[in-house]
């Protein structure tokens, strides 16, 4: 298991190394001078030339590359170029904000989503399984930024229950920190808990069907236990798989959410650093998120192996 | 463990509820796409400063918006820019993924071991971010997200054709096949291709429903369609400042848009039912 | 009349779905006295399952019982179902058929066996862990505490189903049921399972319900024995009767003429022609009278049991009338009689020669091939990609018009073999030479030319067909591609070839999924013949059949060699169908051959001690044809990864000498002109062992 | 399960409104629309970079939101007769919240950086007038202009003119702003906020009177102005205009709107076809209905206009119509050599929705002489380097200015530095009317010329100035001592809650 677990970390590392290049070379593609738009619309030729100079734009595109890595690999992100400040600070604040919205999201995507799907399994073709599914039907529909809309209108609109802002510090109080995070997370989770809960119904089923839960079932287990002894931990595989890659739909969603909701993350810091032109924020946003969802399937990795035998004892054995 | 067949003829079976309600839903919305401007009772982009932000009438079914523009219409001439791009963005991924996906499935060596690892480094990209990268790079237009949304979704054709190509060059009659002496080309597309189209039909269509959200998503973010022209995206970011006010103009291009994807994933779990009710993957 | 355990009475199981209904066992009746056991014999769709699965409570939600399932007196479905729950696992026990999905892929062998143990004793988790342990060595587990620890996966298929029989033993059941508990093992280990079951019968003195489609494996263990069909009780009666000469019953004449005998072969067997009736429809009379050659007016009436013998009935009203009137098939199978007169005359040209074929699979590498290593100092990552031998230096020659059998069990490189063969698989070493002509470097234009000649019939009818294709496109692709014909000439190959696997014409505008198996098969055998090959590789042709089916297709094959004079390489894990067909047979063992040789001389002494301990295997049901001595095999087939030193059979071997076959090759000993054996012990001794088979007349 | 979340949800939102409100409130959240890029505002380009200019730091002079002039830094100030030298007297004993007193040094060394090259400051123009700057002592500062200029000390009002410690480095002054204003800078998180805090050593006694000044960074109006009724948020900077016919009716909300001078326009580029060719520019002038583009874009809260002088300026010429000649303008396209129009593309920047509306009105309107334009809105990133005097016809806009000539000059004169960039309209007349009213100081010539000026605007149409938009802050009525400054800053000295 110790080598499988090393291979997958190796294997990110180059994923990471090649996206990181990827990253670099579009970024560096990208229309817009960049000493053009730090220095604005009064500056001359020969102060943008000096700038460009300054920066290094000037040097062929892998020395340019082999800086920027050489300064990724001793944590060294750079200066932001329109901010003119370093950006790990500004990167980890909003990593931090966003990290919170993620977790919360994916937790409640994975508890509730999970459940829902079980106990329409279980429930297969009674009421409850059709409540649920019709629901999860529609709610896959809704793009992340429609529910922003509605939940607006809903609930800060009409009912005026929820602040719209996405967000305030902790040290306002936990109660308006969590009030104030629950429409970007409603917002975030919707389609994702109705994809998680749609697929976990679909392998519960399966597993429902199989030989061995008949055979659980042949040794007399209460089907309470068979659910949750035989039935729950091989269902749940493939929906590991299917979070990791949620992960990357989330982020996604982190995107438009946290735009709408004026919550300072991630994602917001990526839209202004595109829209800025800012080159070093948006490689460092980038790498960031290219890490993130490595780990992500890393994470998903390490626990499809504590789940599965297959993987955690390696090829079989004679007895 | 036998347990009796249904019938020991094969019978035709009534065609699944689902697939007849999301043909008709899609077949409808598809007919707008085609028919909206025609069928649009004032044009999309008429403008009526006395009647703006009106509410749902009699006249304008979806009220009006700052502009004094008709929602209804608008919404009708929507169809056409969303479901475009929709489909659009899929054939895309389509064109290029099935032939990767194959090519990677039959010749297996060098071009798998290319063509996967790339796939690889794509699919570690969440979606969004290639969508904006590709359209920060150029100036934003339809067919720059359409192309956006469908290289975003190479990688997952190229997984599952190459999926199913493998399961099929299991099947004995691709043996047969090489036991003949047949080409590469023609048992790719003789023997496999005919027996790897339903569940990639099935995908497509799930696909479908994901590009229509993802480049509305793109549209919504400003980096798609240009006004006054709009798709259902669009319109939701532009009547964003209004939804206090006049939340029709942002609801009615949604609740086009969600029925829309429903019934294209209605007409996907249809598909799947008749064309490969083994099938069990989930979208990915 | 003893205690019954078990009395079904008038068990109807009846399956609703898609606004249909149809009926999986209809009116049947049986009871199982303690200790005693029932055999349930009957070939796909006959509803044995489903009466498992009545018997235990279990059936699937659409399905509908109605009759009583009486256990100790009791009816189960009078009970509720947490009552029905409890007996489950405590009282009656069950052993399916496929040990590879029935165990719990995430769950230690050990908690599973436990498991009832805690449920239904109330034992301490500790105490039922080593409890599970006991059973574990009570099924013949030799190192049951490591098993008890051990996951699924790591286990092989004879220890799954061992450790799957002593789930079900774990709280010492009254009934156990066994549905096909060894159709999905090798034919070593299926002995070995039916040995344990039959010793633990004894200790144990258990009831079972045992099901199979397999007569022999029915006949080593019954008392009685039940034959279903289509949902029909149609015989039932004491083993002896119904599986010797004293079966009534027109369908289980016709299954026991369709079985290939070890001990009679060369004999025609006769099949069963057609297909089950659609079970939705009600047929008013005698079930089997569309397949019955025995058929007249009178089977129109519905059909009650009759007795006809003591404690034996049949659901025939000729049986008594029939009762010395031998099964023979009807002509629907197509000019049989006209050619099971003409003898085979094997020993033409050479056809096919392979030398020293070698064939590796890589089965780990890249990325899985780093392995990580601290203990041994030095750099902890190593890259040690895993290759497999799956064929190691194999020779072996055909003649034309001859066909050789390939025996061994899954995983021995036999499969993969015939594909080299045919250079389907690309062998890494070695040569196959066709006339002559090296296959394996010939030119892709003239490979693609020896490929007519050398051609290869499947295994699965349902794989083996492209699904979105006619029979016609199927068949007259090959005949295009050849050059065999051209434009209208084609449709009337077509025609030519269907005739030829006796299918009629119009078969060709039916796609796959509106054929049964059978159907399939002949349309891949027409497929194969369509070039006109003079060599086929048949990969285990017949074994996906039903019994009655599977000798009608041994028929047609036998028959096409005689038609046409081809060669084939009769690639199968059974041996009576092997020695039923071929001329030679050649047994193979983790990659290699150990013994070839014509088929009466395989089948007597001398052997390889892998032969003997095969025959010894095979389960029988020819009276007196009972193995004089039983050999068995422990543990199972290992694909060698590594060099074979010495013997390949070293590591199972029972008749091992010691270290001189773990270190030396063995010699090929001869016995007669063809008939070599890899061993180290002395022919003499080797003939000397005691003839698994009763010996056979000598046939000229 | 929805149920149980509703309830999950209620609960939650009741704690929070249970929490103990803020006692007596002496710290405003304000919001703001983007990230301020550079908070030294030498450097400063945008409007939330002119608030913190305005929160932490002083000018010379600065303006009260009823326009007039005062003193800030400067006590007084007076110049020679044609208006070249100029000297002003420094307020005493003001200090920088670093400690360091202001002195004429830091006067001196604030123009400097402001019109060296590596700065590149957008008031370079301004400062490039100077000739030579002396300290006589540490309390005056004498400047020596290149040409006469009547409007220097309005001029100090300008945004990024204000002064910062002379004993800083550059890189200090970009990230640690230390300024003579009422607020300190505390922190600043990108993204979220900025904090500022009371600086107690202001040197007008008594102000500010608030502690705490947070500046939330929020770009999305649907949010703030929720943010606001919720009451999350006590000021919303430039509401947007769409948006004051919601609050007219809500309770404890005071919309403060004021006319300014800030205006949106659009830039024909009169270099290249079909903009070279006058008679187009005009057709398109004639063809466009300003007063319903007033509608369309700033929903009636503004004033079309001619010129960057708006309609409240007394300088502002009546005379001319606002009506469109549809007729007239098909024919100049005509006589231009376009009877059938032409297609050409209109490119808005994308996330300024008054201008992205105007861009699509100015379509519809277009449409109506058979200019078949199509919009493209392009993201801020792109707009310097692709857009912003590159292309034929782009819409613009910008803040008010200090006077008359920063309103009309770079915009207008053949020199001008906006419209050497944007533009290139090249016209004598203009050239005469401009140069003459930069030297003039009598006002009545100044309204004369300046109502000429006005006239050849439309005439000759260099490009189109549309409207003047009005300014709105909407806050809560609690929130006294506080009023919208049409310069578009917002000015808390004196602001306090009750």
């Amino acid at each position: 298991m110790f080598g499988y677990l090393l291979q997958r970390l190796l294997y990110i590392f180059v994923i990471v190394a090649v996206m990181s290049v990827l990253i670099f070379w579009i970024t560096q593609i990208m229309p817009g001078n960049v000493a053009y738009m730090i220095l604005g619309d009064f500056a001359g030729m020969d102060q943008i030339l000096a700038l460009e100079q300054k920066l290094g734009l000037h040097d062929p595109i892998h020395v340019q590359y082999w800086r920027w890595a050489q300064g990724l690999l001793q944590f060294d992100l750079g200066d932001s170029l329109i901010m003119e400040r370093p950006i790990a600070p500004i990167l980890f604040d909003a990593i931090g904000n966003s990290a919170i919205l993620a977790l919360s999201s994916i937790g409640l995507v994975a508890l509730v989503g999970i459940w829902l799907g079980v106990y329409s399994a279980i429930h297969h073709g009674k009421a409850g399984d059709h409540i649920v599914s019709l629901a999860t039907y529609v709610t896959l529909a809704v793009p992340e930024f429609f529910w922003c809309v509605l939940l607006i209108i809903l609930f800060v609109g009409y009912l005026g229950w929820f602040p719209a802002t996405g967000y305030t510090s902790l040290s306002e109080g936990f109660f308006v920190w969590a009030q104030h995070l629950i429409l970007p997370v409603v917002a975030l989770v919707m389609g994702l808990m109705a994809h998680v809960s749609r697929l976990t119904r679909s392998s519960m089923l399966e597993v429902m069907h199989s030989q061995y839960v008949l055979a659980a079932r042949a040794k007399g287990v209460p089907e309470g236990l068979v659910i949750r002894r035989h039935a729950l931990r091989n269902a749940l595989l493939p929906t590991i798989t299917v979070l990791a890659i949620d992960v990357g739909v989330l982020m996604g969603g982190i995107v438009v959410v946290e735009t709408i909701f004026s919550y300072p993350g991630l994602g917001r810091l990526l839209i202004f650093a595109i829209q800025q032109m800012d080159v070093p924020l948006i490689q460092a946003c980038l790498i960031v998120v290219t890490i993130v969802y490595a780990v992500a399937n890393l994470l998903a990795d390490i626990l499809y192996t504590f789940l599965n035998p297959r993987i955690r004892y390696g090829s079989s054995v004679n007895g | 463990m036998a347990l009796p067949s249904m019938a020991s003829a094969p019978r035709r079976r009534p065609l699944p509820a689902s697939l007849v309600w999301g043909a008709g839903i899609f077949a409808f919305v598809l007919f707008i796409a085609v028919a909206g401007p025609f069928l649009a009772p004032f044009d999309y982009d008429q403008m009526n400063i006395l009647k703006r932000m009106q509410a749902p009438s009699a006249v304008h079914w979806f009220g009006t918006d700052e502009f004094g523009r008709d929602v209804f219409s608008r919404v009708l001439y929507g169809a056409r820019l969303s479901i475009a791009m929709g489909i659009g963005a899929t054939m895309i991924s389509l064109a290029i993924g099935v032939p990767l996906g194959l090519i990677a499935g039959y010749y297996r060596g060098w071009p798998e071991e290319a063509i996967m690892r790339g796939v690889d480094v794509l699919i570690s990209i969440p979606p969004i971010m290639l969508g904006l990268l590709i359209l920060a790079v150029t100036t934003p237009s339809v067919w720059k997200s359409a192309l956006a949304v469908g290289v975003i979704y190479v990688p997952i054709m190229v997984r599952l054709t190459r999926s199913v190509c493998l399961e099929v060059m299991g099947e004995e009659f691709v043996e047969a096949a090489k036991a003949r002496g047949e080409r590469g080309w023609y048992i790719l597309f003789s023997e496999i291709l005919p027996n790897a189209w339903p569940p990639i039909i099935v995908e497509t269509a799930l696909r479908v429903t994901f590009a229509i959200m993802l480049g509305a998503a793109l549209s919504f973010l400003g980096l798609g369609v240009q006004p006054p022209a709009s798709d259902w995206g669009l319109m939701i970011a532009e009547a964003r400042p209004f939804i206090h006010q006049a939340p029709w103009i942002a609801v009615a291009p949604g609740i086009a848009l969600v029925i829309t994807v429903i019934a294209i994933n209605l007409l996907g779990d249809g598909l799947r039912e008749i064309l490969d009710p083994r099938m069990k993957r989930d979208r990915l | 009349m003893s205690e019954a355990i078990l009395d079904v009475k008038n068990l109807t199981v009846a399956y609703e779905g898609g606004g249909r209904s149809s009926r999986a066992l209809n009116d049947i009746s049986f009871r199982i006295e303690r200790g005693k056991v029932l055999g349930i014999v009957g070939e796909s769709g006959s509803g044995k399952s489903t009466a498992a699965m009545a018997v235990l409570g279990l059936l699937p939600g659409g399905a509908k019982p109605s009759g009583q399932v009486l256990f100790k007196g009791q009816d189960i479905y009078a009970k509720s179902p947490e009552e029905r729950r409890a007996l489950r696992g405590r009282e009656i026990s069950i052993v399916f058929q496929d040990p590879f999905t029935s165990l719990n892929p995430s769950i230690q062998v050990g908690r599973q066996i436990a498991e009832p143990l805690i449920l239904h004793k109330g034992m301490e988790e500790k105490a039922a862990l080593q409890e599970a342990e006991n059973l574990l060595r009570e099924v013949g587990i030799t190192d049951p505490a490591r098993t008890a620890k051990a996951y699924p996966h790591q286990l092989s298929g004879g220890m799954k189903q061992r450790a799957l029989i002593a789930t079900a033993l774990a709280c010492d059941p009254e009934l156990m049921i066994l549905d096909e508990p060894t159709t999905a093992l090798d034919v070593t280990i299926e002995a070995q399972i039916l040995d344990l079951l039959e010793a633990l019968r004894v200790k144990r003195n258990l009831s079972m319900m045992f099901i199979s489609h397999n007569l022999g494996v029915i006949a080593r263990l019954a008392d009685e024995v039940c034959v279903l069909y289509a949902g029909d009780v149609v015989e039932y009666g004491p083993k002896e009767t119904v599986l010797g000469p004293g079966h009534r019953h027109p369908y289980t004449k016709g299954l026991l003429a369709s079985l290939p005998k070890l001990t009679d072969r060369r004999d025609r067997l006769f099949p069963i022609p057609g297909r089950l009736p659609d079970l939705s429809q009600t047929i008013p009379g005698c079930i089997f009278e569309a397949r019955c050659p025995f058929a007249c007016k009178g089977c129109g009436q519905p059909q009650p049991l009759q007795a006809v013998g003591a404690d034996h009935v049949s659901r025939c009203w000729r049986s008594l009338e029939l009762a010395d009137v031998p099964w023979r098939a009807d002509d629907a199978e197509g000019g049989v009689a006209a050619h099971s007169t003409r003898e085979h005359q094997p020993g033409g040209e050479m056809l096919l020669e392979a030398r020293d074929v070698v064939k590796r699979f890589t089965v780990v590498s890249g990325l899985p091939a780093l392995k990580f290593d601290a203990s041994g100092g030095g750099f902890p990552l190593r890259y040690e990609p895993v290759s497999l031998r799956a064929v190691d230096r194999v020779t072996l020659s055909i003649r034309q018009g001859e066909t050789v059998g390939l025996v061994g069990e899954s995983g021995c490189g036999k499969s993969t073999f015939g594909r080299c063969l045919i250079r389907l698989i690309e062998p890494q070493g070695g040569e196959v030479l066709l006339r002559g002509e090296d296959i394996l470097s010939a030119s892709p234009g003239r490979h693609r030319a020896l490929m007519q000649e050398a051609q290869i019939i499947f295994q699965n009818p349902d794989s083996s067909l492209n699904p979105r294709k006619t029979v016609r496109e199927i068949l007259a692709r090959p005949i295009r591609l050849f050059g065999i014909a051209e434009g209208a000439e084609v449709d009337r190959k077509v025609d030519e070839l269907l005739d030829m696997v006796r299918l009629s014409p119009r078969y060709a505008s039916r796609y796959p999924h509106q054929m049964s198996g059978g159907e399939k098969q002949r349309v891949g055998i027409a497929r194969a013949l369509a070039s006109k090959p003079k060599f086929i590789v048949c990969d285990e042709a017949v074994s996906a059949l039903d019994v009655s089916v599977q000798a009608s297709i041994l028929n047609l094959l036998a028959d096409l060699r005689d038609e046409l004079n081809v060669a084939y390489l009769f690639i199968s894990h059974d041996l009576s169908v092997i020695s039923h067909i071929a001329d030679r047979i050649c047994v193979m063992y983790r990659g290699g051959i150990v013994e070839l040789g014509p088929t009466e001389r395989i089948l007597q002494p001398p052997y390889h001690p892998y032969t003997e301990a095969l025959l010894s295997a095979v389960p029988f049901i020819e009276k007196g044809a009972r193995q004089r001595e039983r050999i068995r095999l422990a543990g199972s087939v290992t694909g060698s990864t590594e060099q074979i030193v010495g013997c390949r059979f070293q590591d199972r071997c029972p008749r091992k000498l010691g270290g001189i076959c773990e270190t030396v090759t063995p010699p090929a000993r001869s016995s007669a002109e063809g008939h070599e054996i890899l061993c180290h012990i002395p022919l003499e001794e080797l003939s000397g062992y005691e003839s698994v088979l009763e010996p056979l007349e000598r046939r000229a | 399960m929805r149920k149980l979340f509703l309830t999950a949800a209620l609960s939650v939102a009741l704690m929070g409104g249970a929490a103990p409100t803020v006692l007596a409130q002496n710290s405003l959240v304000a919001t703001i629309n983007a990230n301020p890029n550079n908070l030294w505002p030498a450097k400063a380009t945008i409007g939330e970079e002119y608030n913190i200019a305005v929160l932490v730091y002083n000018g010379l002079v600065r303006i009260t939101p009823d326009l007039k002039f005062e003193p800030d830094l400067a006590e007084s100030w007076e110049s020679n007769e044609d208006a070249t030298v100029w000297t002003f007297k420094l307020r005493k004993g003001v200090k920088f919240h670093h400690g360091k007193e202001f002195k004429a040094e830091d006067v001196i060394k604030t123009f400097e950086l402001i019109g060296s090259k590596e700065v590149a400051s957008r008031a370079k123009s301004h400062t490039d007038l100077i000739a030579k700057m002396e300290a006589p002592d540490d309390y005056t500062v004498r400047f020596t202009l290149t040409e006469p200029y009547g409007g220097w000390a309005e001029l100090m009002i300008e945004r990024q003119l204000k002064m910062v410690p002379s004993d800083r480095t550059l890189e200090q002054l970009t990230n640690e702003p230390i300024g003579t204003g009422p607020f300190k800078f505390v922190s600043y998180q990108p993204g979220d906020k900025v904090v500022l805090e009371k600086n107690p050593d202001y040197f007008e006694k008594g102000l500010p009177k608030l502690d705490r000044i947070t500046l939330r960074i929020m770009p999305e109006d649907a949010v703030k102005i929720a943010a606001l009724q919720a009451g999350d948020v006590d000021l919303v900077w430039n509401l947007p205009l769409e948006a004051i016919e919601q609050f007219k009716d809500t309770k404890g909300i005071t919309v403060d709107q004021k006319p300014t001078a800030t205006w949106d326009g659009f830039v024909l580029n009169n270099s290249i076809p079909p903009f070279n060719d006058m008679r187009v520019r005009q057709a398109v002038y004639k063809a466009i209905d300003k007063r319903q583009l007033v509608e369309f874009a700033v929903f009636g809260h503004g004033a079309p206009t001619h010129s960057p002088i708006p309609p409240t300026h007394p300088f502002f010429n009546k005379d001319i119509s606002f009506e469109p000649d549809i007729a007239g303008a098909k024919k100049l396209l005509a006589e231009a050599g376009y009877p059938k129009g032409f297609k050409i593309t209109i490119h808005a920047p994308a996330g300024r929705p008054t201008r992205e509306r105007s861009a699509v009105a100015l379509q519809q309107m277009l449409k109506n002489v058979g200019i078949d334009a199509q919009v493209e809105r392009i993201p801020y990133n792109r707009w310097g380097a692709t857009i912003s005097g590159k292309v034929p016809f782009y819409m613009d806009g910008y803040f008010a200015r200090p006077t008359l000539d920063t309103s009309t000059y770079p915009w207008f004169h053949s020199q001008g530095s906006w419209n050497t960039r944007m533009w290139h309209y090249k016209s004598e007349r203009m050239d005469a009317i401009l140069d003459k009213a930069r030297g003039t100081v009598d006002p009545e010539e100044q309204k004369k010329l300046y109502t000429e000026f006005q006239k050849v605007v439309v005439e000759e149409v260099p490009g189109v100035v549309m409207y003047s938009q009005n300014f709105v802050t909407a806050y809560k009525d609690k929130l006294k001592g506080y009023t919208t400054h049409p310069y578009l800053w917002m000015d808390l000295r004196t602001a306090h809650f009750e």
